[in-house]
């Protein structure tokens, strides 16, 4: 990455952060409703990942979904707007947290039964490929989805039809409250299983920016060029708890403190200031990132409610919800 | 033209008509390619389309679905095959959770039309996992569009709607009607989803009936007619969209209400239908509502064991009889 | 004894008497070991009863069901959790055609003693993949025994049933229920699968209600006394076996049925009810049967759209009097 | 083996090989309806499994699984009854040919979903574990069950609890017109995906009823010792079609060819008179052999037909159907 490339994906990491935690806050004012997901620590991988991507290619993720909505062009606000029951929101708040979608950027959707958007993503690389295009699919997707059925029955379709598609794995080492580990016969629950498809497995740190870049671009030329896809599994850590309000106590205090130090926030700021970008650059980003994230606070707040009666459109493709007639 | 064509070959007709109109269209399933489909179904598609159309899968039912879930929202139009409507219950999720509600959960940002097809229905001593009526369990999940035609020419142009069709459709193909013949059906056929068909009429009960139980109920009323009794037999073909008003329509003329269905009584479409018209039917009932439909077991083996427990002509005619009272 | 026991632990209180009562009884499940469950329905089992009794999962449905299913064959008692009823739709294949076919498919040589526990129902803000009251896709399937409990109580009374039943019960949980709150519940209480309760007498109108519906129900109730019209109030408690005898014995003495339930509309669980009471009871009724069902939607995540979607009291309400001109 | 024991188990796969002819026979005479799925070729896999496990060890297979059924003790009259829709049935006519179950001998039944009996095994073993036996459990599934969901989270499972379970895959090539190589991504469909679980994969020449033998005896020991879960692929070949009246023309005739000149009958009757049993010997074994099927099919086609109004029994533990109250 170029240093002004790193700078704008420390940028939108930044961003990230602070809708995160802006999220938090207000789940826990009671403004945000149902359940979160957040993906604070995470947002290496979505922002690296996407800037290997191009505009034009598939986005799936999971409920852990807002980093790449913003990644892939939703704004704070339309997030915060989905988040607080807004008609403004991205999904008119009938999705939630759970199921952050962009289409028009391709950002094709999050999903909240986990493994279920593998064989999705798996379509949509057939689909790129029957059209003649060379998009590339990629799903993201936990450590906990290693385990679920949809995760083999994706994995193996892909490589027998040599699909332009990534499986990224975002291990952070727990799925709810149980480590990974607990629950699974090999000890790289992604990585580990790529042989048994044929397909490359990798495994990079998720909390570096530039590592993600670089290891998704060249695994993304390869797919795009015809040589099927590829499974990486990239590590990182929860800041916060699984969802809600969870504290995560499961955590032992000092691999959370590990963790913390290894932020993707920090190692990016000082491949930045190595690679000699002054601090005060750096600052104004982060600057920028809160205003932008307050400012879209504030507008989330401000959007109206959804008009009740929207419950009964957008079942069918003719934008109503008849079942009869 | 032939001079008929059986159920069998309509559908891949159906399915064919459709790929030579639109390049969109894809199949898949297991053993659709150059096996053209444990029943036969897709027989010839593979030699008239090719691979790129035409793909055999791996024994991996949500792989399928959930694969023509991707394309379906990013352009193509894809027929899913899944070899009996049973195994249904391996991609759940997808028919469940998935296909039916991504349109409505990203408020409306994406669309999937695609038809997932499959052998349904028993009557042929497969046993209790190859032999289950599931349209049922499609009807409990809204934002399905649910196609169970009984004739080779309603196959032919519920298909065409089908894959036509920007909603997700499920599309139920009777296996005991696969050999049924009919006459041979004009270009550009298409029979709009959701328009019940009065295939006989009369004045003193109305049967409702779907797929395979449409000729059961037709005999009945044949033999009914015998007795003096003259019965309207109403072939849904849909149960989303859901054609009331013909059957409210054809209450009016006769009064009186028995469905026959496939499904066991316990969740059978017929209990939906019959709450409709326990409701806005009510005026115009003379009798209790009586419902045909399969007991509430598992489906046996043995043909005299699997007699008693689906619908038959002798049931409905009984039932129809029950009614004679009021 | 606490003076008071909430729905969610008198989860645990149900399963934990039973693993004091039978050694056989296992519980497995995602995060119910250490964690207590995701909603703490599960809370103290692993320190009372240890880790070969309590058992921690990966995230594989099948695996769960399909594991308890073969458990369950071979002497156990097994208790799934199955985290939240959509969900049900990644293991379907266990409860659609395995676990209840399995005792008659094989001629009656196997039993499956098993619980398959699960959360349950909207109203949460969850979204369209965590809200769902799926008690009706288990109703389309004979050879399982359906359990909704709307107290503690009857939590701990039904669990207990469950538990002891040779037959297979799928235990429906409502997350809109489990910080209710009700009176401690005695030892050894156990609540017969299959016997609804008259939970409130009236004269004017049948209100027949399950789970989270109950309150709903009661409430409605309660309002219209004001109106001047007693309403009966129904629990059904199981959806099998199905307590006809009851709403139909209330239907003699009230003529008018409203179902209340969270199913949406199609393929919900009061159709079947109303089509049996559209047929038995057709001489009781005075007027048309009223279904206040949810909305054939997905469930929406904001609460203002849900509502629209779900029941609530003011529908039944508008349900009842909708019915005083008949 | 001892000789003994291979004459033993000869004469059951003769039995075996016997039977499935007659129920080809019967079904083309219209006396057997719905389908089968035929295990001639097949045999040694369930004879040399069975005679590696012991009396009270569970045993799930497939739809395709007389073999199995009678390897664990069921008749072949009791086979063909059912087949016949007879009364006297092994399952009273209720299964049919895909259900073959023999419960009071360990034979837990033949499932004709693909896959979905491998957790079942898992569950049993489970069970054997908790309930402080030594018993083990073995699951036999095809080929193309490698590809399914199920699969691999049974695997993953058994791994995982170190259960005592046996996976064999009896790999015949074929799902069913179409060649398992086209749709997995690897070239052994079970024994490649071993390592994904962290437990033993082996090959094993499934027309070999010594080899067979000794194989499971040795994972079956291993397991029973609390070593956990193995995976054993049986390479095999199906003489008839795949089901019902199948030609099974989509398999080249040179393949046909080789895979017949190594029947498992055939193998199994050299060892025999390598090992010094006479000739005239092997053949009264072959005539019992004869002689026991004629007589099934006899027996079987005499038996009643069952009372319509057992279709209403067997739901519950009551033995009842009732569905309300
Ligand atoms: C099929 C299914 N089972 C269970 C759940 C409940 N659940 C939601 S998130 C989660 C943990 C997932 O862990 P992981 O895949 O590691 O992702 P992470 O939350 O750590 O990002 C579970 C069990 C679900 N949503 N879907
Ligand atoms: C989940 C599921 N999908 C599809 C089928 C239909 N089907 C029955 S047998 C079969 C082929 C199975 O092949 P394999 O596992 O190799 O076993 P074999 O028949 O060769 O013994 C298929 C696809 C099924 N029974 N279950
Ligand atoms: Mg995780
Ligand atoms: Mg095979």
């Amino acid at each position: 990455m170029e240093p002004a490339e790193l700078l704008a994906a420390y940028e939108q990491m930044a961003v990230i952060r602070r809708t995160e935690k802006a999220a938090h806050d207000l789940f826990l004012q009671g403004l945000v409703k149902g359940t979160t997901h957040l993906a604070a620590g995470h947002e290496a991988i979505a922002v690296g990942a996407s800037a290997a991507l191009r505009p034009d290619d598939y986005v799936f993720a999971t409920y852990r979904g807002h980093h790449h909505a913003m990644a892939r062009g939703a704004t704070p606000e339309e997030c915060l707007a989905e988040l607080m029951s807004r008609a403004t929101g991205l999904c008119k708040a009938k999705g939630g947290s759970m199921h952050l979608t962009k289409a028009s950027t391709g950002m094709l959707g999050s999903y909240a039964i986990v493994g279920a958007h593998l064989p999705m993503a798996v379509g949509a690389a057939w689909s790129a490929r029957l059209r003649g295009t060379d998009r590339i699919a990629v799903a993201f997707f936990g450590d906990g989805a290693t385990n679920i059925g949809a995760f083999h029955e994706a994995l193996n379709l892909a490589a027998v039809w040599k699909l332009p598609v990534l499986f990224v794995c975002e291990n952070n080492l727990y799925m709810e409250y149980t480590p990974i580990a607990d629950v699974t016969a090999v000890a790289r629950p992604a990585a580990d299983r790529a042989p048994a498809y044929g397909i490359p497995g990798e495994v990079v740190d998720g909390n570096d920016v530039v590592a993600v870049q670089e290891t998704v671009a060249r695994l993304a030329a390869r797919a795009r060029a015809g040589d099927g896809p590829a499974l990486l599994e990239a590590r990182t850590y929860r800041h916060f708890g699984h969802s809600r309000a969870d504290p995560a106590t499961y955590r032992p205090a000092e691999e959370v403190e590990r963790w913390l130090k290894h932020d993707p926030l920090d190692l990016a700021r000082g491949r930045l200031i190595e690679s000699g970008v002054p601090e005060a650059v750096v600052h104004e980003a982060d600057e920028r990132a809160t205003t932008a994230v307050q400012k879209a606070v504030e507008a989330a707040k401000a959007a109206p409610a959804p008009d009740p009666d929207e419950a009964l459109t957008d079942v069918w493709a003719d934008g109503g919800a008849a079942w009869r007639t | 033209m032939a001079d008929v064509i059986s159920y069998r070959e309509a559908v891949a007709e159906g399915i064919a008509r459709e790929m030579r109109r639109d390049p969109n269209v894809v199949c898949l399933g297991e053993d659709i390619g150059e096996a053209g489909g444990v029943f036969k179904t897709t027989a010839g598609l593979l030699k008239e389309f090719g691979p790129e159309r035409v793909w055999d899968t791996p024994i991996s039912e949500q792989a399928i679905v959930g694969a023509a879930m991707g394309a379906a929202m990013t352009g193509m139009r894809p027929v899913a095959e899944i070899m009996f409507s049973d195994f249904l219950a391996c991609c759940w999720d997808y028919l469940a959770n998935e296909i039916p509600k991504v349109r409505y959960m990203t408020g409306g940002q994406v669309t999937v039309p695609l038809v997932v097809r499959t052998a349904n229905g028993g009557g042929l001593g497969f046993g209790a996992q190859h032999s289950q009526a599931t349209e049922n369990w499609a009807f409990t999940v809204p934002g399905l569009k649910i196609a169970a035609p009984a004739t080779p020419a309603d196959v032919i142009g519920m298909m065409a709607a089908a894959i036509r069709s920007d909603d997700p459709v499920v599309f139920f193909e009777h296996k005991g009607l696969l050999a049924a013949k009919g006459a041979p059906v004009p270009p550009d056929h298409v029979v709009e989803l959701g328009r019940a068909a009065v295939v006989r009429e009369g004045v003193d009960v109305t049967l409702v009936a779907l797929a395979s139980m449409v000729p059961v109920a037709l005999k009945a009323a044949e033999l009914l007619s015998g007795e003096g009794v003259e019965a309207e037999v109403v072939d849904l073909r849909c149960l989303v969209p859901l054609d009331v008003s013909t059957v409210l329509a054809s209450l009016g003329r006769t009064s009186r209400l028995v469905t026959v269905e496939e499904n066991p009584y316990q969740g059978g479409w017929g209990a939906t239908l019959v709450s409709v018209v326990a409701d806005e039917g009510f005026g115009l009932l003379d009798a209790p509502v009586r419902r045909v439909a399969g007991e509430c077991v598992p489906l046996p083996f043995a043909d005299a064991l699997e007699e008693r427990v689906i619908p038959t002509v002798e049931k409905v005619v009984a039932a129809v009889r029950g009614l004679a009272a009021y």
